[in-house]
């Protein structure tokens, strides 16, 4: 049933393509008109430098032979490889899939995480320099914290669960940005006098559709990380994927609906925009462990992510001071770790809840802590040295009239 | 002539636009304005409260021959008053003149009313 | 081939899934700015409601053991086993699929129809009530009048073909509307002394985006609802699958043209909001039928429901004068209705032009008047109990100003 | 594995149908508001024309026995069949696919060509003509061509390589959309003293939303028409259908990139408008050759196609003053004919690049010329013909105050 | 010094401008608004013809000296006019200071044209 | 009375709505406006340079009492400068009579300030 499996994970790799469209209309919709077209450029730019730097460098060091539990050997002959033949370029036969099928999948993956990383730093990045952050991190940052658990490095060996990326997609995006909008600080006029304004998203219709794409990706991202649909005659990778669709859905549901209901609560009217972010809260947190834990423990992890969601907004905004314009911090930072820590209470088997004492919630620890401290660190070198060398930040003049006349001499609505 | 520039609620713009057409005023432009005042829409988004600190108004535009500025004025507060707050206001100023751009024609004959044709 | 089932029934359910994205970008568009957020929120409040409402009370209710033909038996163990356990949440086996596989398709039909009742009432009910009104539609009256004829009750063994739902699932979620927009009444302004006003959409273009997507997820749900892709190493289902990709876009298509050409003759103009509908319609209609007509047949079902549409609209908006803003009753219920009678006439073994006699056709007509008869009941005792105790309608005020403001503090558009 | 093939190309048609959204998407945000629900209209009659009229007579003519390698038999018992039975209404049972599962395919892709037309006309066009067009289009021409290629006729003989369809499928599109915009003439005010204005599209944020479901589409269109996906036991068609996917992807990521970059150094900005091209310039251009060139094949057919797109719309806009509004003529016409003919270069086999020779080249060179001058010429006679007998662009009024208030009567935004 | 009001067609402002170019008005502001009068725009929606009562028209408005101001109204009249009905009006009004902003200069000088510079 | 029409900068907006409440003008309606002049913006598409002709405007309508003018003047000419091309332009223009539609209340106290409150 080879067949079936590359079947399977090559659709399940569409679906996390089309989340780049979600992305793409999650943070137009949430962001001012005037920078709508930049921000376009970029979930297409980060995509397809992502698509050509994982294929040619970051495959190999997520996937290639281990190095002291490290990083993957870069293994440059796919370049050569897949200029002269056709059947090789892909060397590691690492699953039961084609190599191919493997590729596709996690460039996706890769893309992803390069993507996230734009929704933070939102309205006031250059554009040149933003195109070589999405290059390091597509190439080297992703690759490596990856090659730690999913490539066979020191974290998988200690038995560190992401199944599908909460922490090792998702956080890794956020953490990048969280550095990215520090270094950049806020938009103009986001703090007058120390207090936080709102700048209100140009069109939440947009916003909402993109939530609803990334909804759909997410029946590929979660279940198609089975990479498998048939493994064995017994078909357990069926039984495998049909839960993770329901885990998935029912936490995204959960994740919406508390941060709904909290809002209407804490704010008086229920929140729409904030209640978007709970649901895609719900999807980040349950990516983790959505193959081990029950409906029920989804359902809880979809509830305290959405819960705390909301004040993570807030502390962000309110406390940190940290302009993050559509919330991907939060989206992605906050509820990738925390769904990974759940982890270590959810777990059917090895869950503290579920009689499996500390030591998983342990590994989920030093799992997320470490590579937060990876990326915030390896990120921060990297975007105070583009600082310094192109500068970050867009002029104050660009910044006000808006990139897209400035950076692309053009404006979406005419 | 006079212009009247009435500044109301965009919800009672069709009243005021049927009120304005019985008495014979059928010919006026409007254009949506921006209110700054004491009445304010207030909104959050994303756990911050703010203040847009204007409304939404809509701005009637109507050049009248003197003789119908007053019946004019009492179409518009009868129809666009609700006697709250925010209920907005009329300001009348003078106009030198009038043009028909199709043929050229001036003065008040340009500004032409219901029984007239 | 067990696994290629499972596969197959996890794809469709991912794309009615996705019907939910259709159905927001239709609404929206059909109706005015300033309740766009409050749009959205309904759409995303009753996938989220009937994703859990559904997965632990009404998917027992409609597929459990039968109980004289009414209902299936109520099984709340679900509840405690989704919690503790993982292997044996949902305890029915019904199908060849795997349960989890079973109850993901299921749960996506039951929003289906939860959401086709909030273009019926959309620009003027409290938000709160209309949560309500979703969990009692998504977890009883949906999966009650479901089991007559899929999980095994009495319209199912009188022979009631309703394949995919145009029944059970469009109009059971427009009939509830009705009754909705009734007791409601007018948005203000739409009626005059007496003559109806147009109140046009405000982005049809998010319309017609939304019906690319509904007719999309047209393809999960009605080759899906095949719910197997190969039983039998003869592989009938492979046929009856590739026949219903053919008998329903067919149907949609013709739907669309004859609402083109009709509405062109009659008001003069290709009518663009008309024809939309004419195409949902003609996706409507033939969902009952699917796989049993052929492609003449569906081209017919598609022709009178395009047709049929028009007056149906027409009829509800000036005569019966409820005020219904995107025409969901007509689309749902009316294109609903007719789609499951002409199953009598056109069904290739059974129906009356196939020399099958009319008692395909009397069936039919009971399936669809007992359903309605019931919806309209059920849903008249609950709106009127909500309407009493927490109101249905939002205040004056609410209602002009926008239910954004109101409702949810914000506007979509900035 | 019958059943599995025929799975993938079920779900690879729904892939190729959901472009009809993205062209849509594409085409209303790159041109006028006051056209936009005319494109919509447009975008949806030529798809329900075109699976009605390619149902029952394209598909025949095109994969009927051959007749002297020009066309196929036309079957219209199709006609009566499809009315009476239900089994047999298709009755070409040329691959090993269900022939429902054929047509299905098949369809959609005459689809493509006929939409892709409606981008070069837009914002001129009487409806009523573009109606006619599509049929004939759909019915007759797209048929007769694709015979010669894909359904057995003289090219396929020859050995001409084309196979997703760059030339059969984008090109057709392109040159009968280039007739008609030579025929039309430029929209008003378009060209004032010689000099090519620019008419900025009003909404870049949808076009973008277009290209990325176009780009999504492309991965059932290219890896679709492997037409299976289990051949064999040993699963060759795995292996082609995961490396088209790669390939596919690489050159739509270069195109964009190519393209941004270009117009960055020639235009001082990097153009949003132009790079979203430039994607779907790599994407058409690798759909000839998808399943026999490298990845670093299709990485250059990428680059080229990215980079040749520029210098085309500029000479079609400021040379040639033919008034293209999406840019159809240059995506799909020039990007189809350049990638059809790269395979005479970068095929692993036959291309000049890899020691095959001229041989293929030149096979590819009479096969994009010979389809191109067929094209020309039979819709030059029919749109000449249509415009004696009907007229084909719009009156003075009409243009100035938009398709949408003359031929449709309404507005899409309200 | 007068303002000159100007509500003309939507899709002869290109017109209009080119005109008011040529005779040295380089300056003005425009913005969109809704006239009410007898020409309307037919619309249906659903199988309900509707009249939005109103049509879409620009309005320009330009400070001009006293001087520029019948040379201004002849070029707009010359421009604007189609002689079908619709064409719109102009409203003359006066106005009793310019200032700039840039510098707080006031007075005619305030409003330069071409062949000043 | 005299209406104050500003035609400022968007993006000085704030900064102008603030300078003015903190004189006490506290009232007034704005629009956005596009102003014709020397400065544009300059856009491309598609490889087509283009210039839109325009640049965005925000213009605010002021009516004050005679009293009120020259420090409202010099309020908007102190946050809307920046002393670059592109600045604006302030026009003053005579205003017969104001009324407040909620009472039909007339003249100066139809504009009421904070102070009178
Ligand atoms: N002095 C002024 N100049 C210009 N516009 C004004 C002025 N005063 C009021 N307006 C307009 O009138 C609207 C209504 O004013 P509001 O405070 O609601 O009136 P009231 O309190 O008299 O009912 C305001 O939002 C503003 O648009
Ligand atoms: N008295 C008025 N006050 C304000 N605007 C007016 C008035 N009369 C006409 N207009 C504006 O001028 C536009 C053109 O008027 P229209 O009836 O077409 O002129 P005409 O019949 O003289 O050609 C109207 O749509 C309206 O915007
Ligand atoms: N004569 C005028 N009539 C109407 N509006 C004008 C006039 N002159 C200038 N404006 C408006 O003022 C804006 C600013 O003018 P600008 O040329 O930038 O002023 P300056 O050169 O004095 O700084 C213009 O864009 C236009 O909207």
């Amino acid at each position: 049933m080879y067949t079936l499996d590359n079947l399977w994970v090559l659709i399940a790799g569409i679906l996390v393509f089309f989340m780049q469209a979600g992305f793409a209309m999650v943070e137009v919709g949430f962001t001012r008109a005037k920078n709508a077209g930049n921000i376009l450029m970029k979930n297409f730019v980060d995509f397809c430098i992502g698509s050509l730097s994982f294929f040619f460098v970051g495959f190999s060091l997520m996937y290639g032979t281990d190095i002291v539990g490290i990083i993957g050997t870069l293994d440059l002959s796919i370049v050569g490889d897949s200029v002269i033949e056709f059947e090789k370029t892909v060397p590691l036969e690492r699953t039961g899939l084609n190599p191919f099928t493997d590729v596709w999948f996690q460039s996706v993956f890769a893309a992803t995480a390069a993507t996230i990383l734009s929704g933070a730093m939102a309205g006031r990045t250059k554009f040149g320099s933003y195109i070589l952050i999405t290059l390091v991190l597509t190439a080297i940052i992703y690759p490596i914290q990856g090659h730690w658990t999913w490539g066979g490095g020191w974290l998988s060996k200690l038995g560190f669960h992401d199944f599908a990326g909460s922490t090792i997609v998702h956080s890794v995006g956020a953490w990048a940005g969280l550095v990215g909008a520090v270094i950049l600080g806020p938009r103009l006029g986001k703090y007058v006098k120390g207090k936080s304004q709102a700048i209100p998203g140009h069109n939440l219709v947009l916003g909402a559709l993109g939530v609803f794409i990334l909804w759909l990706g997410w029946f590929g991202f979660n279940p198609g990380s089975e990479l498998a649909f048939s493994v064995g005659e017994d078909s357990d990778s069926v039984l495998n994927v049909a839960k993770i669709f329901i885990t998935t859905n029912l936490s995204a549901a959960t994740g919406f609906l508390a941060t709904l209901f909290v809002t209407w609560i804490r704010y008086k009217k229920a929140d729409l925009s904030m209640s978007l972010n709970g649901a895609l809260a719900g999807l980040v947190a349950i990516t983790a462990g959505c193959n081990v834990v029950s409906p029920g423990g989804a359902i809880m992890i979809g509830l305290i992510a959405g819960v705390v969601l909301i004040f993570s907004v807030e502390f962000i905004d309110k406390v940190l001071k940290v302009d993050d314009p559509v919330g991907a911090i939060s989206v992605h930072g906050t509820s990738g770790a925390i769904g990974t820590l759940l982890v270590g209470l959810f777990h059917t088997t090895e869950g503290l809840f579920y009689g499996g004492g500390m030591n998983q919630l342990f590994i989920q620890f030093i799992g997320v802590f470490s590579i937060m401290a990876f990326t915030i660190i390896v990120s921060y070198v990297l975007l105070k040295g583009i600082n310094a060398i192109f500068g970050l930040r867009v002029s104050r003049v660009t910044e006000i009239e808006g990139l897209d006349i400035h950076e692309h001499g053009q404006s979406v609505y005419n | 002539m006079k212009k009247i520039e009435a500044i109301i609620r965009r919800d009672l713009y069709e009243d005021v636009k049927e009120a304005l057409s019985e008495i014979g005023v059928q010919f006026f432009s409007f254009w949506d304005v921006r209110g700054v005042g004491k009445t304010h829409d207030k909104k959050q988004y994303r756990g911050t409260e703010y203040d847009t600190s204007y409304i939404e108004r809509r701005l009637l535009s109507i050049i009248v021959n003197d003789a119908y500025l007053e019946i004019t004025v009492k179409t518009i507060l009868d129809s666009a008053a609700t006697g709250e707050i925010g209920d907005g206001k009329i300001f009348i100023s003078p106009i030198d003149e009038t043009v028909r751009i199709r043929n050229g024609e001036r003065g008040p004959e340009a500004i032409y009313y219901k029984e007239k044709e």
